[in-house]
């Protein structure tokens, strides 16, 4: 249509007036520091001597690239990130539509899934850390019950790894058993009724029903996880440190080290730059594909 | 007025708690400690520091942020109202005016209380008549409180057995493996600069130290000591299931605490062995009363500091079991007769090395942190981790300007 | 192909007090390659009872059987039939090939089969260049036409059509019945179709189920149902305008009987005398049909009925008169010639074959057998 | 049925799994929450002496009561405030096309962003518009940080199906404000509550904002409970008791919402 | 009340290669107080047009004018108008009353009033038992009443109608109808109607709009269109069965004209023939509605046509007779009494009113007129 009608222009006018709120709320509270950060990584901006003016242009950021242990950071949270958001998703939506077709027992079952989410990352982190002390911890001995030798479960770089994967799985699967629940409550019946006659077992509704229907809930699902995901830095600082070695150093925690042990905040901003780049981008392509369900 | 305080939730604050109606009642002022996580402190200091309007009118400050806050000029200087008020410093144990006190010859500080490290043993495993056969049986000498590094990793090696270890470490990075491996780099001769801040703790006796200590995790103490912090380690020990364990002299009071321990009256403190009976090994830590300079009231936070650390209260203190850091309290009659450890803290304190404070300290304990525990998990030799963590110090002192 | 059976089955939504007991204890037997039509004003359980068959509501009570076998407890994906909804129920993800290609990839149709199928249906449902296009694109009579379609194009054992139709125009709707009733004819494929339309009713099935608040009231073929109606529900339903059911009694009238009511008074012939003569005296319902109302004496016994025309509806091809009996009485409707001197109010002489007049009994509303 | 009866067999069986590898560290948390260290510490484990001493302990020698009402209101309050905006910019989106994509990636930039570096500068903003930046500082934090995570999760729930409804509303008289609130909203019930309940959590949870933003007065619970890890260990039992006394209450409340969370709402009828 | 003025309206779905022209450029002028029947084929733009009307759709090209007032960019809240959605949008968090009370609260109206008014509009629609359910628990019928009710409750300035009686019973049909055609005169309010059902489109409009592929056919009183189509099109939509429409040519015959097509051969009767002379010698199709063959000679010209019939569709009050024409000639459907030996397969010789004939240009399809 070559002209814009006055309807159009009070839906467009009546979309802003609803986003403004936020966008206020947003502006106030966040751009300055957003801007903050974007201006102060391109300085050699230390705590201890803050100021301006040490101009280092992308300095901070070559500097990042080149930096082996944080590039390391990266690649373990490349790999944290994709385990752990991959088992929860599929974790957590077997356990969705279970619970969505389920009768009996929802509440209930709601309900216990729902006490991780409630826990706070730290007290997670000292019970799991109490849970599986390899000597005084219950785990290794219920192991050991059955003849099982005692297991390094945060001692031994692979397993520390692994073990952080599985209690963050444990406080956060609950996240998307709660999105993707509500989202396959507002699916309309009808659809799955034609399916069931057309002949469609089980699998296959799932499959070409659910999927794609639900397509966009778990899209933004995954999205948030993922950034989530990515920011995990409480689990680890309780838990292991980022250690054994190295083993667990996942990124959000390296930047709060350069920034708040470093005090290096240039630095810390530029990382966080960085990273912002690559969600950004990664956040572009999921979005893309959501809207292609829409259209 | 209101003075507010940012503190650690540790025996040593709850003691103040006690004492503070005291306080209240004589000046009129209200005191709030705000209790955080020790993890948490520096995180939550920092930007009340770099504010100009802070809402923290004193701060306690550990030995390790000392050379940081110094540098940022975060801290008041003292020595004015020292002079004014005629407040005794002589008084401190010297190691903890060097460590939590004076920088570069101004009186920032008062020190607090000590967290030197020293060495928990089990006297019940010594004072065993089986043991003591046994021991003499092996290694031609009696079974007694180890005198030196040696004959302490002996009897590391000869407690480890039906179950029990010989000694539980506290591996978790940074601060705790960090801490832990200064006393063995300490007690097995080692240094970590010289004189002109050149990191020196990568020679022989530090990898030897690193050595012994990878030795002791992996082979004399339980599975996953590697990740322990010191709750984990203490956890052990205080079930019984260990001989020794190198770590924070506030243990020891903590080991007789029925709620937590099953060796009540079976443990004791003492300072870290060194290389001969006179050499000690153990590794010095404290924290320190601070006003910082975006405190919205320093007069009334140095009415509380002094108030705090008078000797009136700081023997109270020591009395409800707090940590000493005055000769006087520690030479205190009252004091040894309620707790006769004291004594042997006093020596563990005296014979205690101080950790290199400068204002890189907290990024240093990352970066050894880091190394050892990679060295620990063997993914490094001790010498490369070692010689990893002296380069990266290196370039910190160079860049402190403690370097040439 | 299948028989379909209902042994008493009800439906009842929901608990306690609120409950909607929406079909009750229906008796049904389809036989197999039979087009039964479902007929009843709106809310009977029609679409409940189909989708019982169908397998999406669960059956409360009584069994129900296809081919013999009890199916109370099978799956609809095991049941092999295939259901056009009263709501579509499209797939709304999918493009309209993709709906009707749907359960055919389901069943491994190879294909090449399915698209030309698909291309097959669509071609007689008119629907082709919408093939690319979504469910939300489409207008009310495209999407009904693409679930009709998505139905078609299965060969199942048995077709449930709800009122797949009632969307579509005049002409596409005679297109569409000529196309049921060839596919039909085709494949022998039992029918279960759902309908509110007259020509739909008479003409596709080879039997009427009429249903009244979940029960079923009369099954029979369509002209019988329409010659025999069992009661004066179903007199009054099938047909527009319905027939003329008039409140009267029946009276000895010299050698015979009349039926008497206010400005109307019919001579019962001969053949029915015996059968109405138990109910001389008594109220009964006259039903007679506005096409059996003529202008001209017509027919073997016709009765002359005077009145007064109330409302014209010239319909094109005939003419709907309202016409009211003498003083008060009942309004009837005739059907007649479209060209005619209708004049709203004029005083009017229509005649009525008596022999093809209906007597109800007004208490169980059943027809009185003759 | 019997192919339901093994199909709700399965499915039991698997939520119950899942609920026992939930469920089975919190019957540990309570256990420990009944005994003392030594005893929790204790293995092969005893019962030793069980009581609810730790709650005691929780309840009067620690600030629990105020940690927790700091954590309600906070939680509460932010997203009392942030639920509204979040579901008006998420509607305006997804039917309004509002802002576009950029719009939407801006908003969630400050998601994407580790809030480490976000927290100094935000501490400064507060420190220079309040005297002492306290609980409003960090509900006010919190509303901005949930609010961008909240409006992503909702825009797939204004999705198209309620597009025809919004006209019939429109078409009764009603302004696009009152079709919104009226008819979407309701109808999108579910996803909004879902949204509520998760930002309410990360809310509940976040550490960072509320340690730096607070001060001795508004501590919540997630900085409270840390300082139950203290440098002489952890006190670990009266931590866990407190961990289950914190718990209680929001799942007590829950259930009033589960019609949205669990059940859904059967739009079946919108044809 | 309103008039409603359309002034080469257009709506144009999509953007480019496949946008879709839905309607294309009409003009049309409903006056205040009108009852405006919309027919036309399935995806015709009925429901767009009504949509534009509303203010649902935006008006892609052209002007829209309420009272004289151009609309293009006026709120549909501000439009006051009642529209009953085609497939319902009933508000599904609400019961049913409240589906029917939300238009009015939003109006201020006093809830006693709102009360009232439902209760009334409740009964005539019989879903007064149904008040306080969810439109989840409704059958099909049932929803579509309380779209129904939903726009009836209101008083609007005019009412838009999209098919809403396509669900309901023959009966209910019929009293729904006679309601809407009183309370069009009880309140005077302009009503737009759009059915599919030719008794509908008969009976209730003062006018019918035909539409087809986005475009006006012909507009104009029900009658007239019925009598007077205006090309085949409007002849083969209107009624069921359609007009027969037979290709045929015109050819001289003795003194005068005779249309002639296989097996049929109908003489143009005196007072068409200086109309239709022109066309002699050429192609014309020959149109003759259904009613107006009949079995015995009839009419002022009786033409007689020889056919054989190919089936046989008894409705009840009459019969639809399929009837081929001679040898290899055109179908014809003939409407005939109820009554009769159809027999399929049978010869029979029907007769024609050749004053009652149409005749359509081939090239153009408009009628020629005469
Ligand atoms: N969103 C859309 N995108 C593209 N084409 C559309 C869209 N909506 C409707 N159409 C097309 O526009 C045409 C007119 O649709 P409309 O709904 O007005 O038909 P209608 O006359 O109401 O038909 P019916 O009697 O079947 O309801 C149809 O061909 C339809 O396919
Ligand atoms: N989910 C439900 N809960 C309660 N009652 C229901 C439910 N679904 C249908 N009903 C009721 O059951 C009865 C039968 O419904 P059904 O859909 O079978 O009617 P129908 O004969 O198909 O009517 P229509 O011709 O209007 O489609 C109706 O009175 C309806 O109100
Ligand atoms: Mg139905
Ligand atoms: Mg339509």
């Amino acid at each position: 249509m070559a002209h814009v009608t006055t309807m159009e222009r009070e839906n467009r006018r009546f979309g802003w007036l609803l986003t403004a709120p936020g966008l206020v709320l947003l502006a106030a509270v966040v751009l300055f520091p957003i801007v903050w950060a974007g201006i102060t990584s391109f300085f050699n901006y230390s705590l201890i001597f803050p100021g301006y003016d040490d101009f280092a242009g992308l300095g901070n950021y070559a500097k990042a690239a080149d930096d082996g242990e944080f590039l390391h950071s990266a690649w373990i949270t490349l790999l944290f990130v994709v385990a752990v958001v991959g088992i929860q998703f599929v974790a957590g939506f077997v356990v969705a539509l279970m619970l969505n077709d389920a009768r009996r027992g929802k509440t209930v079952y709601y309900l216990i899934l729902l006490c991780p989410l409630l826990i706070n990352p730290v007290v997670v982190g000292l019970m799991w850390r109490m849970i599986l002390h390899p000597t005084l911890g219950i785990v290794n001995w219920l192991l050991g019950t059955v003849g099982i030798e005692p297991v390094n479960w945060l001692g031994a770089p692979d397993m520390a790894f692994w073990t952080v994967v599985l209690v963050d799985i444990w406080h956060q699967v609950s996240f998307m058993v709660v999105l993707l629940l509500a989202g396959l409550s507002a699916l309309p019946a009808e659809p799955y009724e034609a399916a069931r006659v057309d002949g469609a077992t089980p699998f296959q509704r799932f499959w070409h029903i659910t999927l794609p229907m639900m397509k966009p809930v778990i899209v933004v699902t995954l999205l948030i996880r993922m950034i989530f995901a990515i920011k995990t830095y409480d689990i680890i600082y309780i838990m292991t440190r980022g250690g054994p070695g190295v083993a667990t150093d996942l990124i959000s925690y390296f930047i709060y080290r350069r920034a708040f042990v470093s005090l290096d905040l240039g630095e810390a901003c530029a990382m966080a730059a960085m990273l912002l780049i690559v969600i950004a981008g990664l956040t572009a392509v999921l979005w893309r594909s959501m809207r292609q369900v829409q259209d | 007025e209101t003075v507010n305080i940012l503190m650690e939730a540790v025996p040593d604050t709850t003691y103040i708690q006690q004492l503070l109606p005291e306080f209240e009642e004589a000046t009129g002022i209200d005191v709030n400690l705000e209790v955080v996580n020790y993890a948490e402190m520096h995180t939550k200091l920092v930007p009340q520091l770099v504010s100009n309007s802070g809402s923290y009118s004193a701060i306690v400050v550990d030995f390790y942020w000392v050379g940081e806050f110094f540098k940022a000029g975060w801290m008041q200087p003292l020595d004015d109202r020292i002079a004014a008020d005629g407040f005794d410093t002589s008084v401190y144990v010297p190691a903890m005016m060097d460590l939590v006190g004076q920088v570069e010859g101004t009186t920032y500080m008062l020190p607090f209380y000590n967290y030197a490290m020293g060495l928990l043993y089990r006297t019940d495993l010594l004072e065993d008549e089986a043991n003591k056969t046994a021991y003499m049986d092996a290694f031609g000498t009696e079974l007694k409180k180890p005198e030196t590094w040696d004959e302490y990793l002996q009897q590391v090696k000869f407690f480890t057995k039906d179950g029990s270890y010989g000694v539980v470490n506290q591996g978790l990075r940074p601060d705790p493996i960090a801490m832990e491996w200064s006393n063995y780099l300490f007690a097995k001769g080692g240094e970590f600069i010289d004189d002109g801040w050149h990191a020196t703790f990568n020679s022989p006796e530090g990898v030897a130290a690193l050595e012994d200590y990878i030795t002791n995790l992996n082979d004399y103490g339980p599975v996953g000591a590697a990740s322990f912090s010191f709750d984990e380690a203490f956890n052990v020990f205080s079930q019984g299931q260990a001989y020794s364990y190198i770590t924070y002299n506030f243990f020891r009071a903590a080991v007789d605490d029925a709620s937590g321990s099953a060796i009540v009256g079976k443990g004791e403190i003492m300072g870290v062995p060194g290389q001969t009976p006179e050499e000690g090994g153990s590794l010095n830590g404290a924290w320190g009363w601070a006003i910082p300079k975006s405190s919205p009231n320093p007069d009334a936070a140095w009415e509380f500091l002094k108030w705090v650390e008078s000797p009136e209260i700081a023997k109270k203190r020591a009395l409800l079991g707090g940590s000493a850091t005055r000769l006087d309290v520690f030479d205190d009659a009252e004091v040894i007769a309620k707790y006769p450890q004291t004594t042997a803290l006093k020596e563990l304190l005296l014979g205690s090395h101080n950790f290199p404070t400068f204002t890189y300290t907290p990024q240093f304990v990352e970066v050894l942190g880091r190394e050892l525990s990679l060295a620990v998990s063997g993914e490094k030799s001790a010498q490369e981790a070692l010689d990893a963590a002296a380069a990266e110090f290196d370039e910190l002192a160079i860049k402190d300007g403690r370097q040439e | 192909m299948a028989s379909i059976q209902l042994n008493s089955v009800s439906r009842i939504y929901g608990q306690g007090a609120s409950a909607v007991h929406a079909v009750k204890g229906i008796d049904l037997q389809i036989e197999d390659g039979e087009f039964m039509i479902f007929l009843g004003p709106s809310g009977c359980g029609k679409s409940t009872t189909l989708r019982m068959i169908a397998g999406l509501e669960p059956v409360s009570q009584g069994d129900l059987l296809i081919d013999g076998q009890r199916v109370n407890d099978v799956d609809p994906a095991e049941r092999d039939l295939a259901i056009v909804f009263q709501n579509y129920a499209l797939y709304p993800h999918m493009s309209v090939r993709q709906n009707m290609a749907f359960g055919l990839k389901l069943r491994g149709t190879p294909g090449p089969e399915i698209e030309s199928r698909i291309a097959g249906v669509a071609e007689t449902l008119g629907i082709r260049p919408l093939l690319d296009r979504k469910p939300s694109q489409l207008s009310g009579g495209q999407r009904q036409r693409v679930a009709l379609g998505r139905a078609l194009v299965r060969e199942p054992r048995a077709f449930l059509l709800d009122e797949p139709l009632s969307n579509l125009d005049a002409k596409l709707r005679s297109v569409m019945r000529t196309e049921l009733i060839k596919l039909h004819r085709k494949l022998g494929t039992t029918m279960i179709h759902v309908t509110h339309d007259q020509v739909e009713a008479m003409t596709m099935g080879t039997r009427i189920c009429i249903m009244r608040g979940g029960e079923i009231v009369q099954v029979g073929k369509p002209q019988d149902v329409y010659r025999d109606p069992a009661d004066t529900f179903v007199a009054g339903f099938l047909a527009t305008p319905p027939m003329n059911l008039i409140p009267a009694r029946i009276e000895a009238a010299g050698e015979g009987l009349a039926v008497i009511a206010p400005g109307l008074s019919v001579p019962v012939p001969e053949a029915y005398r015996a059968a109405y003569a138990p109910y001389t005296g008594r109220e009964v319902i006259l039903g007679i049909r506005p096409e059996d109302l003529f202008e001209t004496p017509e027919g073997a016994a016709p009765a002359a009925i005077d009145c007064s025309i109330e409302t014209v509806e010239a319909l094109g091809p005939e003419t709907i008169l309202n016409v009211k009996l003498g003083q008060g009485g009942s309004e009837l409707a005739a059907r007649l010639p479209a060209e005619g001197d209708w004049e709203v109010a004029r005083q009017i002489r229509l005649f009525a074959d008596s022999l093809r007049m209906h007597l109800f009994d007004p208490e169980t509303t059943r027809k009185i057998a003759r | 049925m019997k192919v339901a009866r093994l199909d709700g067999l399965v499915r039991h069986l698997i939520l119950a799994g899942f609920s026992a590898s939930i469920a089975l560290p919190l019957l540990w948390v309570l256990r420990v929450s009944l005994t003392d260290k030594l005893t929790a510490y204790r293995l092969p484990p005893e019962i030793g002496q069980i009581g609810l001493h730790n709650f005691v302990e929780v309840l009067t020698q620690y600030d629990f009561t105020r940690w927790f009402g700091n954590s309600v209101f906070v939680a509460v309050l932010a997203t009392a405030i942030s639920l509204p905006a979040a579901a008006m910019m998420a509607y305006a989106t997804a039917r309004y096309r509002t802002g576009g994509w950029p719009l939407m990636m801006m908003v969630l930039s400050s998601q994407m962003i580790p809030p480490i570096v976000l927290v100094l500068p935000m501490f400064l903003v507060f420190t220079t518009l309040m005297p002492v930046p306290g609980i409003i500082a960090i509900t006010i934090a919190h509303v901005a940080i949930n609010l961008p995570f909240m409006a992503w999760i909702m825009i797939s729930f204004f999705d198209e199906d309620t597009r025809s409804l919004e006209e019939a509303a429109r078409c009764d008289g009603a302004t696009r404000w009152q079709a919104f609130t009226r008819v979407t909203i309701p109808v999108a019930m579910p996803g909004i509550i879902a949204a509520g309940l998760l930002g309410f959590i990360l809310s509940w949870n976040e550490f960072l904002y509320a340690l730096i933003l607070g001060n001795h007065s508004s501590q919540t619970l997630a900085v409270g409970l840390a300082s139950l890890e203290t440098h002489a260990g952890v006190n670990i039992a009266p931590l866990a008791a407190a961990t289950l006394l914190a718990l209680a209450p929001v799942l007590i409340l829950l259930p009033f919402l589960q019609k949205y969370l669990i059940k859904g709402l059967s739009l079946g009828a919108l044809k």
